[in-house]
């Protein structure tokens, strides 16, 4: 199950969430704004997200995993608005009976949420500038037409 | 015509000037209110890189909209 | 960089140690004692390890892993004693800057950390008998030979 | 002869009812002092499947033992 917040993410809670005396592997995955994309310095991101639509790909993307790689529990949160150097921007965990399906079902998740929510995120970079990560033609014709 | 509304996420957000805006239009599909924006706000991202959804529901390009549908021009994602 | 030791493992701890304003990734994995294995009911496990042995094996693993799938750091604990059903038996923790590297090395490390490490799993049965995972011709021969 | 301690581990440890003993044996290789091990213990596990380790180093089981040499022998792992 997918949820979307605005608040940090606490990973420690969420791993308790999917606790299961039959579960004998356990895969989590984070992803972390870091400091640096492109050879640009980043400041900080800024997470955009259209959370109606977001929620139910992310219920097809965690059924569709599912059947492939038969887990017990699995969640997953993201988080929206300005973020730090650092701070966890989505969280993904897996627990499974075996490794296997715990490891393949978490990296189908956030493999497929990354390239079909509607989620967009904004490099603020140390220049100044900013850009839309992924947005390339529209960002150079921003450039070219507005200085956003 | 059609009155549409279009709803803008993001980069076209930024675009547009603002995140929501009702047109009257002569269109057919969800392309073609695609373009539509283009001209008024222009863009150069091709639609094939972009999603759309009418009514909160993901369509296709080629899925007409009819009098009063929302439309939302979702630009290239990037989650995670 | 592995460890052993004979307390509960804490993740949360272990997670923060590979905080890194480069990492944009990071996987961990976690093998938790599960109530069933081969159909028997399992109450307890309990790890034996050769730990002299065991942390130069480590330290060769996550060489060929970083070698392998370049990442920021690595960390792996072993627990070792009497565990409970529910309880963390090892953690396995990777950042790097993208997530492909931490997902692949963190998968490799487990994978090779199971097969390679003088560490030995006792499971105690439900019907009151025990047997040593891994080991099924010694097993045997200790079934016919001695009632342990 | 050699003076050869070897050291049990886990399954072969339960077999040999000693986690550690010193004898003197007639042998060349660390296989060798597997089958004298097995002989005195019992153990349908073939080397194959196990790991010997000689002076704290992994060895092979073609690995030539010395007068004074301790040898570990490590059954099937399963870490994890």
């Amino acid at each position: 199950m997918l949820s979307m917040t605005t608040a940090a993410i606490d990973p420690d809670a969420l791993r308790k969430k999917l606790f299961d005396a039959a579960a004998g592997g356990y895969c989590a995955f984070e992803g972390w704004v870091r400091n640096e994309n492109d050879g640009h310095t980043v400041l900080r991101l800024e997470y955009e997200a259209y959370e109606p639509l977001a929620i139910i790909e992310g219920d097809k993307i965690f059924a569709e995993a599912k059947r492939e790689f038969p887990f017990l529990h699995a969640l997953c949160v993201h988080r929206t608005g300005m973020l730090e150097i650092g701070d966890c921007a989505v969280w993904v965990g897996v627990a499974s009976p075996h490794r296997d399906e715990a490891f393949r079902a978490c990296r189908y998740i956030i493999d497929e949420l990354k390239v079909r929510l509607p989620i967009w995120k904004k490099e603020h970079y140390a220049d100044g500038h900013s850009g839309w990560v992924n947005c390339e033609r529209c960002a150079q014709h921003g450039r070219a037409g507005s200085p956003t | 015509m059609k009155t549409i509304t279009v709803r803008y996420f993001a980069m076209f957000r930024e675009h547009a000037g603002v995140a929501e805006e009702t047109l009257t239009l002569d269109v057919g599909t969800a392309a073609d209110v695609f373009e539509c924006t283009k001209e008024r706000h222009g863009s150069a991202e091709p639609a094939g890189h972009c999603k759309v959804a009418i009514n909160d529901e993901m369509a296709d390009w080629s899925a007409v909209v009819s009098d009063g549908d929302t439309v939302l021009l979702f630009p290239p994602v990037a989650g995670g």
